[in-house]
């Protein structure tokens, strides 16, 4: 099997879909002849023609906006908006269209495409290349967000998200486009959306992250198993539907959970999860579940560092929750 | 406050007084297309007349009319054929109807009941109807025009012959949407043609206050293709210059984007009073260019009509009209359970969830109904 | 003191702030010489004339993008945003702009404005005249968001709101706007933002709700009281900062907690406010935190009562708290 | 892909070939004048390649530069009062250099160290001076429009003389933004002054391709106030061309839009490659016009400038330069906690907690370092 990192599994599933289903296409800022900032769609305009991948003027709105119209008329346009920051131009369109189409039509029309973006800190972005805004999307009935934390994973997900009926939000964590590397099958395999994948196992904790922080969950798993601290560990892989049957037979097992994010934590969706299982699994559980988050400010240039949760930073709130 | 502005001499017009017509620009339509542009356009204006008392009688809960647009909205959806796409704002039900939207299926969405085809989902007058390619109606002002030119390029991806026809007001040009789709439809050369229903007010905001361009026609010319103004309250100007906008269209030669300027003469919306902020004087000076008195002078002085022949087709629409409703207003609301269809194709496990709530609560609430 | 409904008293706040203060100036889509759809407005055009109350044309972007350079000037503006479903366009100016321009200018501009929007649902408004958006803006670090639920309050926060050092998110309960009457004192007071009310007292249960929903909220607190279930009622006001201790005091005390709001679940406001009492006040919970609140669809016309939460379903969850 | 389009006739230029100058156009500036406006080109000329060197160092994380707009950034700039209000893109350092923004204070926000006046909290770049009127510049694309007619819109409510001069990118004029901003100033009348860079790129998209209009300057028609098209890199008819706008703005007469015809000779940032996308033979094209170069030539031929006094300018500046990095190195980052201030102007419980939860998780990470 190839070696891939995300940026190469995220091409390769473009490329897949693309020869599979001739109505999928390829739009954004800079993804035609340049291939996107990150290369995500490097090849796909010289391989699919200006027709399927093509440049669109410096609009997200427009973006998101045409693409709606192209998936009405039967197509399976898949969007990218350059940085998960710039969104937000778009975001009219998203909230109260695309999320909303396939409900005040009376399911008359439906909606299918999947908007690629990569999202998250770490790389000395700033306050405007470096957001997490699952949060926002979640709370908007109509939409389906996944965020994968690995090549095999962004790759099928990718896939699955393309063939599915409805709008997907799909975001990549950057930070890791390239430091993430793994074996990825060739050719067609679809990762079913909706199912959470337990990363590893362990009876004191359940640690539930996604997306780039899955590896700092990891690493911080790591090192309280040197502690003797032994964790669930649970990549979500979709935020929205989230798999809620993985996270309470791991939670009413251990007992207690710990959530990771980079979003700021108020009305985060960490919130989400720990209401969830709060009302679910109260009388299993041994600790309040603990929310190790980014901060609610801005997100920062030169601090980034202290903004961001650390290895250090989750396995002290695996700590304080066995220790409850 | 000056609402219209107005670049006279440009102005496209076929209509002129007493009937008259500019005989090298008449479209020569047939006789059955007229007698269909006419009838199209009188029902809406019975039925704007007739939900009006409906709402006030509380019998539904908010309506939305076309008075004195009428030209501009028939006029202009006249021109697409089968295969072409609607894409409407909210004031445009006379060109739904021309795409085969029935008068029963626009009641029953009114009602928001049963047999609505968008379940009861929206406020009246949101229909959608996928079967005749209309979209579907949507609140915020001015979101429907990306879609529009989206739907063109994929036509032109696909290499159909397929055009799209958006409506919009002018107030609807202020929005970004607006912008960015224009500017995307200059890019793509999309066969998307627009137009813009200038009827001087967005609610109480006159047109000089929403934009200080000369017209609203050249705001076409910052996206590098042409902008039309035409008379719209000239059913058969709309129509010629919209069908030539189509064919231009068709033959790969892009957008087309065309102000019909045009007056409402009504209220914004059942919620709407605008004696507030507009005077008597302005409105009795545009009745005076009602389209559907224009229109029927054209038509009589063409023998094609007369007093008798109004009353009688007046009188038909009516009690069509009256008799649907009474049909409709017995059909029940949409079953409490479909609340939760159609956010998504499949239900997910969380609304599954939600929905087993609501019944178990409605079956609570309707026990202790019967214990009382 | 004379009574006004909410309608009423958000015109005298905003009459008396304007006397007050030149540099307060009112502006949006119809709120000049109409006076507002809602009539918030009305005779302010007539007594301060249009330099400072005027409309604009139809464009939210531009309303709450222009009024944040209008605050960077020194002016304090109270733009409207017709129906907070109408928000979304000024998403971007609010999100990536408003909230940030204190941080990232390293406190050398600040942006002291309030948005002013009539929210919720109970007019029959369906999808885009009935949505409760709050959450988005909670969750937006930089931001306060106010939510009254009666006349008094009504004067006195937007008052404290345009004196605010920062912005606010003012969200006004439209189904109430007529029906909520009270005496309202002439002349000018400030209700302290960041502060709870306690509406009634009880030891059994604490209800917390905001907006229209307090009002159902009290008739279910009504409702239960029949039945010798008496609740600590808090309407919480503020919803950021919101008001932590006032809270965590009843919490603790009643051992049992009922959010309430119209929003969609997932995410919504609810889930933060489930995850802080978990979190702080684990170990004095008898149940979990209920939520009653809309459903994950968009807000339906026709079934709008099956969408709202009533008194009967808020009662049916504070039943269920005790019983628990 | 065709980058350059103009309407070349209508292009307002007064530097001609070699120095010479049409007579007539010429805003005859004071030698001091001129000075300044070469020393501060050179400056950010300077400053662009030595950041690029220090950015793939390591030594700061990001940069752009401004290599070949110098005219259309500085001469605009040069139009400005005190009291004016500068509205920043991202690429416009010359402009804020004139206003009074210091090397250092440059220097320390690349650095986003303790004395940065922003505290570290953007990207390289991402300035504010609240004293020299230099609003805060922001990311994302076109943002910053309104922001200028809103600071317009309250000069003119306060009856004062202030105008504002906003700078943007030929591809922000594609965003909702640009196009709100746009029809709102034209509706109010606001003293703002548009500049748009037109240097022929957005990142990888050609100017072509943002928009089908014929021109950039035209899009301000679609609003009702003037576009002007100007040599971007004629530096003396960008002033010219925009110091009469500011009249114009000054007497009331409301905004003007300036199109000023120019082009990116470098990279779009240290993160692009634009080798990937467009020609060398375009670029050398328009090295050719290099705005510095005509600049020069004209002071020679005026006898302000010599070989010899280029050299030493050059020679001074990045020493100016060298130093300031050097002094500027040292400077420490801001302190953990500031990391939580400024996002309220009182810190709010949740955000004192969260403070104090980084400094215990710090010094627990500090007592493990000194631990082990
Ligand atoms: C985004 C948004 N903002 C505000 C409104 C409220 N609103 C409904 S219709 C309308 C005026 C629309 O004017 P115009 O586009 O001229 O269309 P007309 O009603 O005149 O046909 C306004 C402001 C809305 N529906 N959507
Ligand atoms: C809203 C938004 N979308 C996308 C980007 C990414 N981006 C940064 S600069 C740029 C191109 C801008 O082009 P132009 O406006 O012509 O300015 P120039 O860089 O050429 O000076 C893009 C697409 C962004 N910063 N903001
Ligand atoms: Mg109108
Ligand atoms: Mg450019």
């Amino acid at each position: 099997m190839p070696v891939m990192n995300i940026i190469q599994a995220v091409n390769d599933a473009l490329r897949i879909e693309m020869e599979r289903d001739d109505r999928v296409v390829v739009m954004g800022e800079d993804v035609g002849k340049f291939g996107g900032v990150f290369r995500a769609t490097q090849g796909l305009y010289e391989k699919f023609g200006e027709d399927r991948v093509f440049d669109t003027p410096l609009s997200e709105a427009g973006i998101v906006g045409t693409a709606i119209g192209m998936a009405l008329y039967g197509l399976r346009p898949v969007p990218e908006i350059q940085f998960a920051d710039f969104i937000y131009p778009a975001f009219d369109q998203i909230v109260s269209e695309l999320a909303k189409y396939r409900y005040r039509s009376g399911g008359q029309y439906s909606c299918p495409l999947v908007i690629r973006a990569p999202y998250g800190g770490g790389i000395k972005g700033g306050h405007y290349h470096s957001q997490s805004p699952e949060a926002y999307f979640i709370h908007t009935p109509g939409l389906k967000v996944v965020i994968p934390s690995n090549p095999y994973d962004a790759k099928g997900l990718l896939i699955s998200a393309i063939r599915d009926e409805d709008p997907v939000l799909f975001f990549e964590p950057k930070r890791i486009y390239r430091a993430s590397k793994g074996e990825v099958p060739e050719g067609d395999y679809a990762t079913p959306l909706e199912k959470a994948a337990l990363v590893c196992e362990g009876e004191h904790c359940t640690v539930i992250a996604y997306g780039a922080m899955l590896h700092t969950a990891r690493e911080a798993v790591a090192l309280a198993a040197e502690e003797g601290i032994r964790c669930d560990l649970l990549d979500l892989r979709t935020l929205l539907p989230f798999d809620v049957e993985a996270i309470l037979e791991s939670v009413k097992k251990t007992g207690r959970a710990v959530v990771v994010h980079e979003a700021p934590r108020t009305c985060g969706f960490g919130a989400e999860l720990s209401a969830t299982i709060h009302e679910r699994a109260l009388l299993h559980l041994e600790a309040p579940v603990l929310r190790i988050t980014g901060f609610d400010t801005p997100f920062p240039y030169t601090l980034e560092h202290d903004y961001l949760p650390d290895a250090q930073r989750v396995l002290s709130g695996i700590r304080k929750t066995v220790k409850f | 406050m000056k609402a219209a502005t107005v670049v006279e001499e440009n102005l496209v017009r076929v209509l002129g007084d007493g009937g008259r017509v500019e005989k090298d620009k008449d479209p020569g339509l047939s006789d059955d297309d007229l007698l269909t542009l006419y009838r199209t356009m009188l029902l809406t204006r019975l039925l704007d007349e007739r939900m009006v008392k409906f709402q006030r009688q509380g019998r539904i809960g908010f309506y939305i009319g076309s008075t004195g647009e009428e030209a501009a909205i028939v006029g202009a959806a006249f021109a697409m054929g089968r295969e072409d796409w609607l894409v409407p704002s909210y004031r445009e039900l006379g060109a739904a109807f021309l795409r085969g939207f029935s008068l029963r299926e626009f009641i029953c969405q009114l009602f928001g009941n049963a047999e609505d085809l968008i379940k009861g989902r929206q406020m009246p007058i949101h229909y959608a109807s996928s079967r005749f390619r209309v979209l579907s109606i949507s609140s915020p002002v001015g979101t429907q025009i990306p879609h529009a030119v989206g739907i063109a390029m994929a036509a032109r991806i696909r290499k159909t012959r397929e055009v799209v026809l958006v409506f919009l007001g002018e107030g609807a040009t202020s929005e970004g949407d607006f912008h960015t789709s224009m500017n995307f439809a200059g890019v793509f050369k999309t066969p998307c043609v627009f137009v813009c229903r200038n009827n001087q007010w967005a609610i109480s905001v006159p047109r000089d206050k929403q934009t200080a361009s000369e017209s609203i026609a050249i705001k076409a010319r910052a996206y590098g293709f042409e902008g039309v103004q035409v008379d719209g309250n000239d059913v058969l100007a709309v129509y010629a210059t919209t069908k030539e906008a189509f064919q231009k269209a068709r033959r790969g030669g892009g957008p087309t984007f065309i102000e019909a300027f045009s007056y409402r003469l009504g209220a914004h919306s059942t919620s709407d009073d605008p004696r507030v902020y507009r005077s008597e004087n302005e409105v009795l000076d545009w009745m005076k260019r009602d389209p559907l008195v224009r229109f029927r002078q054209y038509l009589e002085k063409k023998k094609l009509w007369d007093k008798e022949r109004d009353e009688k087709l007046t009188h038909d629409l009516n009690h069509d009209i009256l008799a649907t409703l009474k049909e409709v207003e017995k059909i029940g609301p949409p079953p409490d359970q479909s609340l939760f269809e159609d956010v998504f194709g499949t239900m997910p496990w969380h609304l599954r969830e939600q929905r087993d709530e609501l019944l178990q609560w409605l079956k609570e609430k309707g026990d202790k109904l019967e214990n009382n």
